[in-house]
């Protein structure tokens, strides 16, 4: 038999000044199963607390209502009060008579009077309902799985497994390093950008809590917080990375030369291949789809038709430790984790859509990114500056800034957050490589918002004497050596137009390849442009709606290197503090399945946004839906789907809602 | 140098929301980048500009606006609507402020521009074709610049290209009919 | 005709924004019409219709389901499985007999406490002008 | 042969300053087994005057027409760039009903059926029968520039035509009768347009910057399908070269007249002596006559 | 065409290929038929099929899941069959379907068979299974087509006017449920109706209760109603409760584009979602 206890709060004179108390508690003392109503001036002060808990020994009460303040409020202090008078927590409801009726009725008394004592009459034929409810506790694997080698996952694994956590790195290229292993200098300090990554890749892969699996991808991510189960590919590698010793022969033997991919087109590499110099693992991988040898195996198992490719296997010859596999092929590997940081960075905009900048036809039209490997002194030219077209030095260089930005037309709306800066850097280093070199900048906005841009913005004017242009041009062409950029000076108001010797389009930021399709397999959600979506983007900045599933980087927005660091910094923080735990507890207001009354349609199992419901045989071959409570969120989808009733959420179960309708009818 | 007039904005005017309503057009969507103008062939004969008729409407500078050329000059072929990255078609913001600078017989600048598609509208009118010698006649005539183009002509004519009749429709009523009911509909707002 | 009918509105709010919007409306002291009793789910989601035929059978003068804006959901996609539910459940009930503006499906999110209190309020002058109902 | 009759709208320019397009594409399209039958008694549609000045017309005239064509079961066709443009202007708008009812009062006959697929230029219709081409001469050797203008190609959900920047299907056409075309970026930049009475200056800057960047990418001519356009480059050419004192001599074809060439249409049959920068020594040059 | 039929279910039982056919067999009052279960090669001389094989009979595939059965189906029987697929009630290997090409069945009233047709069949345009293994009669090519003038009808009467419409049949209701037994989409182990607690309707036979039981029943069927017509055509006291189906089907339809047990493969709407539905409500 449910004794219900109703608490009635003054909230000083929040709640007293409008609602008249001693009615409602003459009215509470008459609601069924209520044994005791009393109020208090402040109910969540230590003094009103204390005299619940008081009251629930004395009247041995069993259910509990405090009509105060919002549930979302302080239903967790109330809870607490409930558990230190040795009641279930769960057993707690609170009937809102302030948000909900003091604070928007102050102009009618008695109405808000009457309106008080029928919340609290909903909430008392609800409470009558309540059960007690246990949380769960579930294990952990102390081990992380990152997602991304670049900038964002190298300091992710790092800090992770500095905090003595066992960390798996995945990346899908034959190096980790990602786009920051490309840049010359970073801004605003113009640091060498190698200069300081390198020693961080090397610290990453001689760690002892870190296992680097590159040349690999995420295929499967199944499970929950604490226990989720990924498979990963390994891609074949045809090298074996235990017996290579990284000496190079193979690389600088193999005969067949391709574009180089981290080079961005403008050098080359071999088909066997480390993509730089400073790769790690420093250990090279063959690219099948050029490999010489692979091309005549092919034309072997395709019926020999053609022309004979040659047999080449120079690596092979050549290698001192045999370390060549043929025959190594791809690998699925299922590993645990306990947690997972996606920090799949970002790709640069493909400018081929602006046809009015020439779509790649003009071979002095290049992109920051590949200004970047032509100034890097390991770069395909050793750090010298030519054009493309004939190998001369330019000595105009004209900068379009947003590209593949603040561009609804190409669906870009968004700004990519680095360009102005990194045009910026870019103008000062060619005015130091060459100091005849006169860049203009052509610009919306210059957008120097974070610490020493300003200042770096300034240097680009009073050093490298860059003709800033506010507007964006409109086309790019071709007269002669020269190329002409049409634009207007919007603070003029007068059209421009520029001949220039190269022009370097500041193309925006974009979610690598394939993030959505990975942010699918995770379900996790992922926005109109692929970027991932973080839980609440002030203060949960890295975590996302699937507990146990963190997002840092560039893959969440554009950002830059210094913010990407300590995204990175701030998942692993978060992974460290719940692997400081041995058990999860999970919160149980969740969904249940009554397996007698489930007649096994498995509409819950299709609509379950986190997946949380799946299904069983039973013993007789019936299908029925069974919910994993780690994974269910308690949103209630599936229970009003069901035309049975064969699932209930508990603490809104189907009964509680009902009689809380019929409460204001009673 | 001549001193500049303080500009007082008017967010909300009678010629934003009328430009808004013909145009299909937002003009608060404008953000000045200028790759209008950068793609315009004839911006440089226009004062004010593509980007800064935007601006214009979107400080509410009426008197300014109707008094322009601009949009007379514009010759509609779209390159600015085609390269927006708002998305604005400000082809048709030109094309509503024409609409709204014949309505209210407001007299731009230069007048030539308006002058002749005026012309070419009651030619239309009278003949249902172009004539196009007599159309350039009288433009030459009214505008007084008898000379424009005068040098092309003994050419054109020696090739065939132009005639000294005009070509018209057989049944010039119809046009005109179509002429009377658009004047009607617009004086009673309904057919 | 009743001049002094005062509606019941039986208001289902989600938990994340339209319950954290009521609550706003208060927190910003916005005063609204004291017909609505408001009903705490998780989800808009969670509302069976049977609950909004139910509270029509019990008396209800009219229903207010509200959630989270479509996009916004807390659960990622319960409220786009609300408004497929009560886009056919609304025609139904006025079918049926149940005029269709007593029943209404409105998107508030946490920061619209003057929306929250404008739907209140147009709701009650809606639901005061059909009438009460015969039951 | 197969004979296939399509409605004909040749606009107020066809016959006059630019007969000879009218005549190379009425014989091109015999030669294709297409008639063209031109509507009958058709009027202006308006130009590039009537949507500035008055809506309503700018829609109606061209509805007019829409409507004499309906009872052929074919698309109309136009051969003016700008008649096609303001035809494509009236059909988007008539897909609205509201409209469409009010044009049907204007224009006080006929029903008007919504149908914006239901105008096509000359272009797309030679290249949707190129089968039916039947190259007799090719005309190796030629380098044309292929030069769209503004009206075909934008707005591109307007005219639905081709890519507004790059747009191929001309080029296709001209490579079809296995002349070379050259890869420039002044395909659809504008020409100066309907300037040419009221601010010469424009015209001849801006279509003195067409025919310079036609000539640096390397093309001997170029082809077009606007009579305005044509107007422009050919006869006025002799003026920019004066003004810019550069020697361009760059004659304009018809893009019909090229096809006709290649059918091996006489130059005189294709009106080529009407043109103001004489093709013939080009055609001579390169043997093709 | 009857023979078609009992010698396509000789074949299946004696190659076993099921251990039971479902079929028709005249009743015991030589006019109408009734549903017969033949597990004898010998039997099958019992079947029939006329135009007063009214009852839908993929209901009893449920009970049968597990074993091989084989069933005579009319177009809108075999719907209700891919509607238990698609609900995973029935497994199709378990099936087998001769169904039968039908231009519409007969209303029978006073021991005489009328000239006209009951309501599922007035509207009704499948004339061929949507479904089958073997089938009986030249199939129909032309595409069926929606008419829902009745329900337009109602739905231009006044408010007033639709409530007193519905009052009155509503109100006739003796909750027999009869109309939930029959029916092939009603299947589950315990009825939300039979619920004690919470109690959904009330034991009374009230207007209230009643009205509760008819929208929640119908719409429990909403997107999953397949017109068989059983529940109206066993409806003792006549409720038009075609009228209340056929409604939410039109605006299903409308809404979502979707006819339950057409195909199986096409996901129910309310499995499904749109980001951008328009749907008029919640806009």
């Amino acid at each position: 038999m449910a004794r219900v206890g109703v608490f009635v709060c003054h909230c000083g004179t929040n709640i007293a000044g409008v609602v008249n108390i001693p009615e409602v508690l003459e009215a509470a003392e008459k609601m069924p199963m209520v044994v005791s109503a009393t109020d208090n001036k402040y109910s969540c002060s230590e003094p009103g607390q204390a005299s619940i808990r008081e009251a629930i020994i004395e009247n041995n009460l069993n259910r509990v209502i405090v009509a105060a303040c919002s549930p979302r409020m302080h239903e967790i202090t109330f809870r607490r009060a409930l558990a230190s008078a040795g009641l279930n927590p769960y057993l707690l409801e609170m009937a809102n008579i302030r948000e909900q009726c003091s604070w928007v009725h102050s102009d009618n008394k008695e109405i808000a009077t009457n309106k008080a004592i029928e919340i609290i009459k909903m909430a008392v034929a609800k409470v009558i309902r309540h059960e007690p409810l246990y949380p769960r506790q579930v294990g952990i694997t102390k081990r992380a799985l990152v997602i991304g080698g670049g900038i964002t996952g190298i300091q992710t694994a790092l800090d992770i497994a500095n905090a003595g956590y066992g960390v798996v790195l995945v990346e899908r290229e034959p190096s980790i390093g990602g786009r920051m292993a490309q840049l010359d200098k970073t801004f605003p300090t113009l640091d060498c950008s190698a200069c300081i990554l390198t020693p961080k890749m090397v610290d990453l892969s001689q760690h002892p809590k870190i296992k680097l699996m590159t040349y690999a991808e995420v295929k499967k991510v199944t499970g929950f917080i604490g226990n989720f189960e990924v498979e990963i590919l390994h891609k074949a590698k045809k090298v074996d990375h235990l017996k290579c010793i990284g000496c190079g022969i193979c690389w600088q033997k193999c005969p067949e030369k391709v574009p180089s991919e981290f080079d961005l087109g403008l050098g080359k590499r071999t088909a066997i291949y480390i993509p730089f110099a400073q790769a790690v693992p420093p250990k090279p991988v063959i690219d099948l789809s050029h490999c010489r040898y692979t091309k005549y195996l092919t034309w072997v198992a395709t019926g020999q038709e053609g022309k004979k490719p040659p047999e080449c296997r120079i690596c092979e010859k050549l290698c001192p430790t045999a370390a060549i596999a043929w025959d190594q092929e791809e690998q699925l590997f299922t590993e645990k984790f306990g947690t997972i940081v996606v920090a799949t960075g970002y790709q640069t905009y493909d400018y081929s859509h602006y046809k009015e900048y020439g779509s790649r036809d003009f071979a002095d039209v290049i992109t920051g990114l590949q200004l970047e490997r032509l100034m890097s002194a390991s770069g395909p030219t050793g750090g010298e500056v030519t054009r493309l077209s004939d190998g001369s030095h330019p000595k105009t260089v004209a900068f379009v800034c947003c590209v593949g930005s603040r561009d609804q037309q190409r669906g870009r709306p968004y700004c990519s957050k680095v360009c102005c800066m990194y045009t910026a850097k870019q103008a000062i280093m060619l005015k130091e490589h060459d100091p005849e070199v006169q860049c203009y900048i052509f610009y919306i906005d210059v957008r120097a918002g974070g610490k020493d841009f300003e200042e770096f913005y300034l240097r680009a004017i009073d050093e490298a004497g860059v003709i800033y242009i506010k507007g964006r041009p409109s086309k790019i062409y071709q007269d002669g050596k020269k190329l002409i950029v049409l634009g207007e000076d919007t603070l003029m108001g007068r059209p421009v137009e520029i001949p220039v010797d190269l022009v370097v389009l500041a193309t925006g930021m974009e979610p690598s390849a394939g993030a959505d399709e990975l942010a699918r397999n995770l379900n996790i959600s992922y926005d109109t442009y692929n970027f991932m979506v973080e839980a609440h983007p002030k203060l949960r900045p890295v975590e996302t709606h699937t507990d146990g599933i963190f997002v840092a980087g560039a893959c969440v927005g554009p950002r830059d290197i210094p913010e990407c660091v300590a995204q990175g910094s701030a998942a692993a923080a978060k992974v460290a503090a719940l692997f400081s735990q041995d058990t999860l507890t999970t919160e149980p207001l969740i969904a249940v399945v009554n397996q007698a009354r489930c007649i096994g349609c498995l509409l819950c199992v299709t609509i379950c946004p986190f997946k949380a419901v799946d299904y069983q045989t039973t013993q007789d071959g019936r299908l029925i839906a069974a919910t994993n409570e780690s994974l269910c969120k308690g949103c209630g989808l599936c229970i009003a789907a069901c035309r049975p009733k064969a699932i209930d959420l508990r603490g809104f179960t189907n009964q509680q809602i009902l009689d809380e309708v019929a409460g204001l009818w009673l | 140098m001549p001193g500049v007039d303080v500009i007082t904005p008017k967010p909300i005017t009678e010629l934003r929301s009328w430009v808004e309503t013909l145009s299909g057009q937002k003009v608060a969507r404008c953000y000045q980048c200028g790759k209008c103008t950068a793609g315009c062939p004839v911006a440089y004969v226009m004062d004010p500009t593509p980007r800064q008729v935007m601006r214009a409407l979107q400080l509410g500078l009426e008197d300014e606006l109707l008094r322009s050329s601009t949009m007379w000059i514009c010759f509609y072929c779209m390159t600015c609507a085609a390269r927006c990255p708002r998305e604005i078609d400000i082809t048709k913001v030109m094309e509503a402020l024409r609409l709204v600078s014949a309505q209210r017989k407001a007299t731009p600048a230069q007048k030539d521009f308006k002058l002749f598609h005026n012309l070419f509208i009651s030619n239309l009118n009278r003949f249902g074709r172009i004539y196009e010698l007599g159309l350039g006649l009288t433009y030459n005539l009214l505008g007084k610049h008898p000379l424009s183009k005068a040098e092309l002509i003994p050419g054109m004519l020696a090739r065939g290209k132009l005639s000294f009749i005009p070509h018209r429709v057989k049944n010039t009523d119809r046009i005109r009919d179509i002429f009377n009911r658009i004047k009607a509909f617009e004086k009673q707002g309904k057919p | 005709m009743a001049v002094s009918h005062e509606p019941r509105i039986v208001g289902f709010l989600c938990n994340w924004c339209s319950y954290a919007g009521a609550d706003l409306a208060g927190t910003s002291r916005i005063t609204y019409p004291a017909n609505i009793r408001i009903i705490r789910v998780p989800c808009s989601g969670r509302v069976d219709p049977l609950f909004v035929v139910k509270s029509f059978q019990l008396g209800a003068d009219g229903v207010l389901i509200a959630g989270c804006h479509p996009g916004d959901c807390h659960y990622t996609e319960g409220n786009y499985h609300t408004r497929r539910r009560f886009a056919l459940l609304r025609p139904f009930l006025d079918y049926l007999g149940i005029d269709q503006e007593r029943f209404r499906l409105e998107w508030v999110s946490a920061s619209e406490g003057k929306k929250f209190s404008e739907v209140v309020a147009d709701f009650t002058e809606t639901l005061k002008r059909i009438g009460p109902r015969e039951i | 042969m197969k004979q296939s009759a399509y409605p004909y709208y040749p606009g107020c320019t066809l016959k006059a300053s630019a007969k000879e397009y009218d005549i190379s594409a009425r014989l091109v399209c015999a030669q294709m087994g297409i008639k063209l039958e031109e509507l009958d008694d058709w009027v202006c549609c308006g130009a590039a005057s009537a949507h500035g000045i008055d809506r309503l017309l700018s829609i109606a005239l061209p509805a007019r027409e829409l409507v004499t064509a309906q009872k052929f079961k074919a698309p109309l066709v136009t051969a003016c760039a700008l008649c096609f443009s303001r035809f494509k202007f009236a059909a988007y708008e008539l897909r609205n009903e509201a409209m469409r009812n009010l044009i049907k009062y204007i224009i006080g006959e006929g029903e008007i059926q919504q149908n914006s697929d239901g105008v096509i230029h000359l272009i797309q219709l030679l290249d949707n029968n190129k089968d039916d081409i039947r190259v007799k001469k090719l005309l190796n050797g030629l380098r044309v520039a292929c030069y769209y203008g503004c009206l075909l190609v934008r707005p591109k959900e307007v005219t639905n035509f081709d890519d507004e920047e790059e747009p191929q299907i001309m080029d296709k056409l001209i490579k079809l009768v296995e002349a070379e075309t050259v890869d420039w970026k002044f395909k659809t930049e504008c020409c100066g347009g309907s300037h040419m009475l009221t601010r010469p200056d424009i015209v001849i800057k801006l279509s003195h910057r067409l025919l310079y960047q036609a000539k640096q990418a390397g093309a001997d001519c170029l082809a077009v399908a606007c009579p305005v356009c044509h107007y422009n480059l050919d006869s006025n050419q002799k003026k920019i070269e004066a003004n810019y004192k550069d020697n361009i001599g760059l004659p304009v074809f018809y893009f019909t007249q090229l096809v006709g060439l290649a059918m091996e249409l006489s130059p005189k049959q294709l009106l080529l002596n009407k043109h103001f920068v004489n093709p013939m020594p080009l055609l001579q040059r390169k043997g093709l006559i | 065409m009857i023979e078609e039929i009992r010698n396509k279910a000789k074949e299946l039982l004696e190659t076993k290929t099921v251990d039971c056919v479902i079929g028709y067999e005249p009743a015991t009052d030589n006019l109408t038929s009734r549903p017969v279960f033949i597990y004898e090669p010998s039997q099958v001389n019992r079947l029939i099929f006329d135009e007063t094989c009214v009852h839908n009979l993929s209901k009893y595939l449920i009970n049968r899941r597990y074993k091989p059965t084989g069933i005579v189906a009319k177009p809108c029987d075999t719907r209700g069959i891919n509607l238990l697929l698609n609900e995973k009630q029935l497994r199709r290997e378990n099936l087998f379907i001769i169904g039968v090409v039908c231009s519409g069945i007969r209303k029978v009233r006073f021991n005489q068979i009328e000239n006209s047709m009951p309501t599922k069949c007035q509207y009704c345009s499948q004339h061929t299974p949507v479904i089958y293994d073997f089938l009986v009669g030249e199939p129909v090519t032309e595409a069926p087509t929606h008419n829902y003038s009745d329900i337009t009808e109602i739905e231009n009467m006044s408010p007033a006017q639709r409530k007193a419409f519905w009052s009155e049949h509503f109100d006739r209701c003796i909750r027999c449920y009869g109309c939930r037994q029959v029916c092939a989409g009603c299947y589950c182990y315990e009825c939300f109706g039979d619920e004690l607690d919470p109690l959904w309707v009330g034991i009374r036979i009230a207007p209230g209760e009643n009205w509760v039981w008819n929208t929640v029943r119908a719409f429990h069927l909403s997107a999953r109603c397949i017109a068989c017509g059983e529940c109206e055509h066993i409806c003792p006291v006549n409720i038009p409760l075609m009228l209340v189906n056929r409604k939410l089907e039109k605006d299903t339809l409308h809404l979502f584009d979707f006819e339950p047990g057409i195909d199986t493969e096409i996901v129910p709407p309310f499995a499904t979602y749109k980001k951008e539905d328009k749907l008029g409500t919640g806009e």
